[in-house]
């Protein structure tokens, strides 16, 4: 019994990192309709500010992670204003093919510049820290991700549902030139959406260095993750998403326990199946 | 007197393939002028290209004595010009009320948008009750009066109509245009874009006729409907 | 006339391999600067000398297959036929050298391979392709003499075994080996568990090796997976009995930086460490120059050095030749035992197939940050630690 | 039976019933006018003939055929044929290319087809627009599209939804003329129209929808006397002008 | 329609003839380069079939592609017979896979479907990473055969790889430009363009989608079959996996969705630009031929969102004008 609370428990605490990460990409996804091929990367670069401040400057991943998504930011609006913003309205697919580039660059300058080493800060604040509540294991470190993730997807879900923003951001997603009719500014949504995905998971990234090693092959399983979480909440449905992520950790960590670890993504991605097949338009889906 | 809104000889088109070939009109402050044409003679690009959703080649658009030739769509409408385009363009997923507010946008009092929201439903009453569902389910005519009434919710000096009696039944149309007379009268400049020549020149004060992009008579409503060619070409007679 | 021999390099310089793979680069670069010029202070074979052959310099070209078999292939071809390279030295991936060294065997042109460890490579009967490596499956025997003698030593009582490895070309067949060995050693092997490369955590992994609680532990994770399974041990406060592992991420010294102490009391097979250096004379010097080829804090690991061994080893072949004719060359390898200051046995000679039958791997312990020599007994330094000492006497 | 026979149909959206209980026939060879408030449900009955959506209750037999359930590419390949009230132009195709691809419905080889769509682009009188992507079209191109388009499958029963809307009235005239010329050819037609102009001298019958109900049905000139109609759909105005024209 | 057949006639009979003469074609390396293009070329026209023509992007067409691979692969290493029977029944294999997996998905609209494929991918990777009787983690790897056509087998003369190549290249254009011209390829643009209006034009859309991914597994799949004949080893990660997948996609949008000369032009650019940038900075270590081939990537969409065919339109425009 015990053993299947911590599993899971241990599958809703990396299900609540998948959200921060996926909700990152789903805002992006469902209002500009871009597949943004280079959000694990995003989620790299993140890793690695959050680790140079802390291996240069000492700083703690806690505080540096909003350094990071700050940066992150700043490389979201700067993808949307360089790449992203030409290829609006011209070809649908045209987008995957450019963050396709962008990721293969951004791994690749991380390679050039950083080399290959895959890097762990120690001695962090939280770093290897465990609660024991009821027989039960909590990593700190994972715990307080948790944490900031739900804080943060919170925050998101209200930005979107109740602020003029987000009412422009969503008419923007419907409809770009009838918002702009509207006097909303589109162009501007359209950075901020994009620098908001990437701090989403800027934030996320700067967090993770305490406990998993930063190396320039790190983002690729996230991002993939990230997609299949969000198609599964369904397209510009930041509650969809949560639920994906917490439902995706929790099989992973099931799946992994009780089948065999080496079937836990077939499981995670077979659920993905499975859903869209019941509802072909994500969990709460348009 | 000074032209409320004058467009100069502007050229405009999509993708470099020119449409409007030098179009130049003028709209005095309270008029209700009415733009009329065939099918694919380029009234919906002039109106695109006054608002600001495309920018002219060549020429100018001044309004209220500025050049605004070169602002985007959301900056032309702070300016007081609304345009609810052709085809509806409505948010589908988003309810009926808020549509409306968001054709508030620019206004930041919630009251105020409140206010205006009765108004306008009060002016399209078919609307108050389908206030929650969602634009997309609307039909085809009723999706037209919410154009119509989210275009208002700006508060527009300027109002620009693209064929708005497209899909309406006949007593709708009726109304809608005895509204936009009303809402004429009530101060606010309108400029339409119509397929029904009769009905909108009844209305208007003057027109203007577009051919392939450039146009080819204009005058007061009433000379313009004894016109022949006009007549003939327009209006099935 | 400046001669000059070009030997080719193939390994995964980008992609997830591409930190081993550019410290094996630097190997072979560090060999060829020792034999290019004269280091007489230098105890290797060639070191005194500029050149082999009279004065005839050997000249790299490096190449990157990605950690991808086709781009393997593709860019051993073009060394040889584009670039004119002599041999090619590579490619770390075993699947990657597979198809590789399958080209220089058509060509009938040499193939050295340091470190693949796939056991198969040596199993093909082919006559150009020389292995430094021992393979996974005497690693794997390996472990279990290990185990006996842990039985035998610390009465212990040792049952069970559980493999951890990523699912790889590389990790399954290390498992496979592992699970063969145990079994003929008389332990039961109770988990298997297998994970995809790049991890976002092995949460579910060591939840199931903690359920079956082998009392033993095969290993066969690389680089940030290995911080990744430590660290989650720690978490689910779960140890074996012992732990050893495969030349993987365990080797990489860079591990007792980032993880402290809790990178203690694992075990491994290691062909070569500094703190070997007692055992391995020649070897400070040589590590000096590698240091300057990449980065000035890490050290050899016992992948690269293989590297540099076979680049030695070709060459002191080639000298003994006298002569660049393919067929002369790889008789005279397989003829011979080659001095091998390097390796950790000393020499290196050739099975029909190309396996180095003088290949070692020690046993080796980490303890206070360093890997201590614990097995086999006649070279051990210091006294194993087991079991393993708990999280939280740490 | 009638050629389209369309009994007791009701099609309802969760709570909102947009159907409710029509029934009414059309005979082959005729031209029937179907008309009433915007939201009446016209729409909503054209989908459920061809089947794009199904009906919650009720039959519908084309020709003796039951389509009630059958799929819109069934009921098509059956020779009903629809067009669409928002326009669903093949965006990215050019005009010949959309209309061709009805034509396929009839013809396999490809010159056969397009001898066919260039008749129907003739009729329809696109020949200027032939070889520009359908996408770039003004809408009252997009709807003559439609219905060249749906001519193009070789139709039998042609169901026009608002396809004379955006049209000035000397165009409306023009395809007021097609239409008869349609009729003429044997073709029977389901028309959906505002402009009463348009519709009233060609319709055999009328049916008139009110909240999904049908209020009447009959002939044009009942229909415009028929208070409800005139009080529901009409307008004074217009029945005035109807009746004085 | 005329003019464009006879520029693809010229174009095969200038293929066939270039090894003939001396001198071009002459070192390994470009016959290397020239044989992927033509292999990515059908490869990517393949993919066209579904995700340009028939608007259905999909990122499964590793797994077909696999499947022909390991057909093959199969055949030789694990049956010790010539590869054909492997790549027939491979491909058809492929077809039936792709109808019935796919059969499902057709359920699905734009990136839910997308994202499904993708997971499909991922889950046949992990699959057949332990599944023993293909190999698994470890791979087939080839064994010494004869040369020759039977085998289609040769190690040192490329130049029958590229006749090889180019048949396979003839076949997928061939087929693909039948199609175009025929009531499928309507059908399929009119699926991708609006799947209602099609639907009420009288188009099945359900049958137009299966017929399509048949078409296209199959192609893939022979395409994966001659890429295992001339890799020599076949494992998942090389056949089965998002990366190979991902080259599909990349190609055709790079050269030109749903047109014939996209694929061609994708591949003409993308693969000499990676074979080259490989062969001369690869060795530098820091991944920069990535990193100069990414940037690329990025400034051609930048450029021309719509691919090179887009380059060539908006050239041909001007010249018209
Ligand atoms: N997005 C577009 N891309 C390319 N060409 C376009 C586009 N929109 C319209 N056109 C072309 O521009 C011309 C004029 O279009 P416009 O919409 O201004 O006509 P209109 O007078 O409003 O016609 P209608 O009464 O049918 O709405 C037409 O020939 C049309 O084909
Ligand atoms: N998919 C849907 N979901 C919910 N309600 C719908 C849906 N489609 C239509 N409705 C509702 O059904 C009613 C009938 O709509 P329909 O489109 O059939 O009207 P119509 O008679 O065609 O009107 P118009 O003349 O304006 O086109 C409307 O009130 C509309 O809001
Ligand atoms: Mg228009
Ligand atoms: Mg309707």
């Amino acid at each position: 019994m015990t053993t299947f609370m911590q599993v899971l428990l241990d599958g809703l605490m990396s299900g609540m990192l998948y959200a921060l990460v996926a909700v990152g990409l789903g805002i992006i996804f469902g209002v500009m309709d871009v597949i943004n091929f280079a959000h694990g990367e995003f989620l790299m670069v993140a890793m690695y500010v959050s680790y140079w401040l802390g291996f240069i400057l000492r700083v703690d991943p806690l505080i540096s992670m909003v350094a990071a998504g700050a940066f992150v930011f700043i490389v979201g609006a700067l993808t949307y204003r360089l790449i992203i913003k030409h290829t609006i309205g011209k070809s649908a697919m045209s987008a995957l093919l450019a963050t396709f580039g962008l990721s293969m660059v951004l791994k690749n300058v991380c390679l050039n510049r950083f080399s290959p080493n895959f890097r762990l800060l120690s001695d962090t604040w939280l770093g290897g820290k465990t609660l024991t509540l009821a027989g039960l294991i909590l990593p700190v470190p994972q715990l307080v991700i948790g944490i900031v993730s739900m804080a943060v997807v919170g925050c998101v879900y209200l930005l979107m549902s109740r602020t003029r923003l987000g009412w422009a951001i969503q008419a923007t997603a419907m409809d770009k030139e009838a918002a702009e009719l509207m006097g909303i500014d589109t162009e501007r949504i359209y950075l901020l959406v994009f620098g908001l995905g990437g701090a989403c998971v800027g934030i996320a990234g700067g967090l993770l260095p305490s406990h998993l090693a930063v190396h320039p092959e790190v983002g690729t399983l996230f991002g993939l993750i990230a997609f299949v979480i969000v198609a599964m909440g369904g397209f510009g449905s930041i509650s969809g998403t949560l639920l994906a992520a917490l439902l995706i950790g929790l099989v992973e960590a099931l799946a992994g326990f009780y089948i065999a670890p080496v079937f836990k993504y077939v499981a995670v991605f077979g659920l993905y199946l499975v859903v869209v097949l019941l509802r072909p338009k994500g969990l709460f889906g348009w | 007197m000074k032209p409320f809104l004058s467009v100069n000889e502007i050229h405009s088109g999509y993708d470099g393939v020119p449409v409007v070939h030098g179009v130049s009109l003028e709209v005095f402050r309270g008029e209700m002028v009415c733009i009329i044409g065939a099918n694919g003679a380029g009234k919906t690009t002039t109106m695109r290209t006054i608002c600001g959703l495309l920018h002219p080649e060549k020429g100018t658009v001044r309004f209220k004595d500025q050049d605004i030739s070169r602002l985007p769509a959301s900056r032309t409408i702070r300016r007081g010009i609304s345009y609810v385009p052709e085809g509806r363009r409505l948010f589908p997923k988003l309810s009926v009320s808020e549509n409306l507010s968001l054709g508030a946008f620019i206004e930041k009092d919630k009251r105020e948008i409140v206010r205006r929201e009765e108004e306008v439903l009060t002016l399209f009453p078919v609307l108050r009750q389908r206030a929650n569902q969602k634009a997309e389910t609307l039909s085809g005519g009723e999706q037209q009066m919410l154009a119509i009434a989210r275009g208002m919710m700006s508060r527009p000096e300027l109002l620009m109509l693209d064929e708005m009696s497209l899909g309406l039944m006949p007593s709708l149309v009726e109304k809608v245009m005895e509204t936009i007379v009303q809402v004429n009268a009530e101060g606010t400049t309108v400029l339409l874009v119509e397929q029904m020549v009769q009905e909108a020149l009844e209305i208007s004060h003057r027109g203007y006729v577009l051919q392939t992009g450039r146009i080819v008579q204009s005058g007061s409503a009433k000379e313009l409907m004894k016109s022949d060619e006009v007549r003939k070409a327009y209006m099935g007679m | 006339a400046d001669k000059v021999i070009k030997i080719g390099t193939l390994f995964p310089l980008t992609g997830s391999c591409a930190l081993a793979g550019q410290r094996c680069q630097a190997s072979v670069a560090t060999a060829v600067e020792v034999i290019n010029n004269s280091y007489p202070d230098i105890q290797v074979p060639l070191a005194g000398q500029e050149g082999i052959l009279d004065g005839t310099r050997i000249e790299l070209v490096h190449a990157d297959h990605q950690g991808k078999p086709d781009v393997g292939k593709a860019e051993a071809e073009r060394l040889f036929n584009q670039e004119g390279v002599y041999a090619i030295i590579g490619c770390y991936n075993s699947a990657v050298t597979k198809p590789a060294s399958f080209v220089a065997e058509r060509k009938k042109k040499l193939f050295m391979c340091g470190c693949s460890s796939s056991a198969a490579l040596t199993q093909r009967g082919f006559s150009y392709f020389f292995r430094m490596a021992p393979t996974d499956q005497t690693e794997s025997l390996e472990f279990v003499e290990v185990m006996h003698w842990l039985e035998k030593m610390k009465k212990a009582n040792l049952k069970t075994v559980g493999l951890i490895y990523e699912n790889s070309e590389f990790g399954k067949h290390a498992a496979d080996e592992g699970k063969a060995a145990a079994a003929a050693g008389g332990f039961e092997v109770v988990a298997d568990v297998a994970f995809s490369p790049g991890a976002t955590n092995l949460n579910s992994e060591v939840q199931t090796l903690k359920a079956k609680n082998p009392d033993v532990v095969f290993g066969a994770c690389l680089g940030g997976d290995y911080t990744l399974w430590v660290r989650t041990m720690k978490q689910m406060e779960w140890l074996p009995q012992a732990a050893l592992n495969y030349c993987t991420g365990y080797q990489d010294p860079v591990i007792t930086k980032q993880l402290g102490d809790d990178a203690n009391y694992f075990m491994g097979g290691t062909g070569y460490s500094p703190e070997f250096a007692e055992l391995m004379p020649a070897v400070a010097a040589v590590e000096k120059i590698y240091k300057q080829k990449t980065n000035p804090s890490v050290p050899f690991d016992s992948d690269s050095i293989q590297e540099a061994v076979a680049m030695f080893v070709l060459a002191q072949a080639i000298e003994k030749a006298g002569t660049l004719d393919y067929k002369v060359v790889a008789e005279a390898l397989h003829a011979d035992t080659w001095k091998s200051p390097l390796s950790l046995g000393g020499e290196v000679a050739f099975a029909p197939g190309g396996q180095n039958i003088k290949a070692k791997s020690l046993i080796t312990q980490l303890q206070g940050g360093s890997y201590k020599r614990i097995y086999p007994t006649d070279l051990a330094d210091t006294e194993v630690v087991f079991p393993m000492a708990a999280w939280t006497a740490r | 039976m009638a050629y389209l026979s369309v009994r007791n149909v009701s099609m309802a959206f969760g709570s909102l019933i947009a159907n409710d209980d029509v029934t009414f026939d059309i005979e082959e060879g005729s031209i029937v006018g179907l008309i009433g408030p915007n939201g009446a449900g016209k729409t909503t009955l054209f989908n459920c003939i061809s089947g794009i959506c199904r009906p919650t209750a009720g039959t519908i037999h084309f020709d003796g055929v039951d389509i009630t359930r059958s799929p819109a590419c069934r009921t098509a390949g059956l020779g009903a044929v629809r067009t669409f009230q928002v326009v669903h132009p093949l965006q990215e195709m050019t005009v010949t290319d959309n209309v061709m691809v009805g034509a396929f419905l009839r013809h396999r080889k490809p010159a056969a087809a397009r001898a066919l769509a260039n008749e129907c682009i003739s009729l329809c009188r696109l020949e200027d627009f032939c070889d520009k992507r359908a996408g770039s079209l003004t809408i009252g191109t997009k709807k003559r599209l439609e219905v060249a388009r749906a001519l193009a499958t070789g139709a039998r029963l042609l169901m026009l939804d608002e396809a004379m809307a955006g049209l000035t009235s000397t165009e409306v005239r023009e395809s007021v003329e097609l239409i008869t010329h349609l009729k003429a050819k044997g073709l029977t037609l389901l028309v959906v129209e505002h402009i009463m102009e348009a519709i009233m001298p060609i319709a055999d019958k009328l049916v008139v929808l009110d909240g999904g109900k049908k209020i009447a049905e009959g002939p044009p000139e009942t229909i415009i006397r028929d208070e409800r109609v005139v009080a529901a759909y009409l307008g004074a105005k217009f029945s005035r002008k109807m009746k004085s024209s | 329609m005329k003019r464009g057949d006879t520029f693809w006639g010229l174009l095969l009979l200038i293929l066939a003839v270039l090894p003939l003469v001396p001198g071009i074609l002459a070192s390994s390396f470009t016959q290397h380069v020239m044989i992927l293009i033509l292999l990515f070329a059908a490869m990517a026209q393949a993919w066209n079939i579904l995700g340009g023509y028939c608007g259905q992007t999909s990122f499964g067409h590793s797994v077909f592609f696999g499947i022909g691979a390991y057909g093959a692969g199969m055949a030789v290493v694990t049956y010790h017979l010539a590869p054909w029977p492997g790549v027939i029944l491979g491909a058809l294999l492929a077809a039936l896979v792709a109808m019935a997996i796919s059969y499902p998905c057709f359920k699905l609209s734009g990136h839910y479907f997308a994202i499904a494929t993708f997971a499909i991918v991922e889950i046949f990777n992990r699959l057949f990473m332990v599944w023993y009787w293909v190999g698994g983690a470890l791979g087939l790897d080839y064994p010494l055969v004869d040369e020759g056509w039977r085998n289609f087998m040769w190690y040192e003369d490329k130049r029958f790889y590229y006749y090889g190549a180019l048949i396979l290249f003839t076949i997928v254009f061939g087929t693909v430009r039948w199609i175009e011209s025929h009531r499928l390829g309507y059908y399929m643009r009119a699926v991708r363009e609006g799947q209602e209006a099609a639907e009420s034009l009288g188009v099945d859309s359900t049958r137009v989608k299966l017929a399509a991914i048949a078409i296209s597994a199959f192609l893939t799949a022979l395409c994966g079959a001659f890429f295992v004949q001339y890799n020599l080893r076949v494992d998942p990660s090389m056949v089965m996996s998002l990366d190979m997948s991902m080259k599909f996609v990349l190609i055709t949008i790079l050269g030109g969705l749903g047109t014939l000369a996209g694929p061609l032009l994708g591949a003409a650019v993308l693969i000499p630009l990676q074979e080259y940038s490989r062969a001369l900075w690869g060795g530098l270590g820091g991944g920069v031929d990535l990193i100069v081939f990414g940037l690329l990537i990025v400034v051609v969409v930048v450029r021309q969102p719509k691919g090179i065919m887009g380059i060539l339109n908006a050239i041909g425009r001007r010249r018209h004008r």
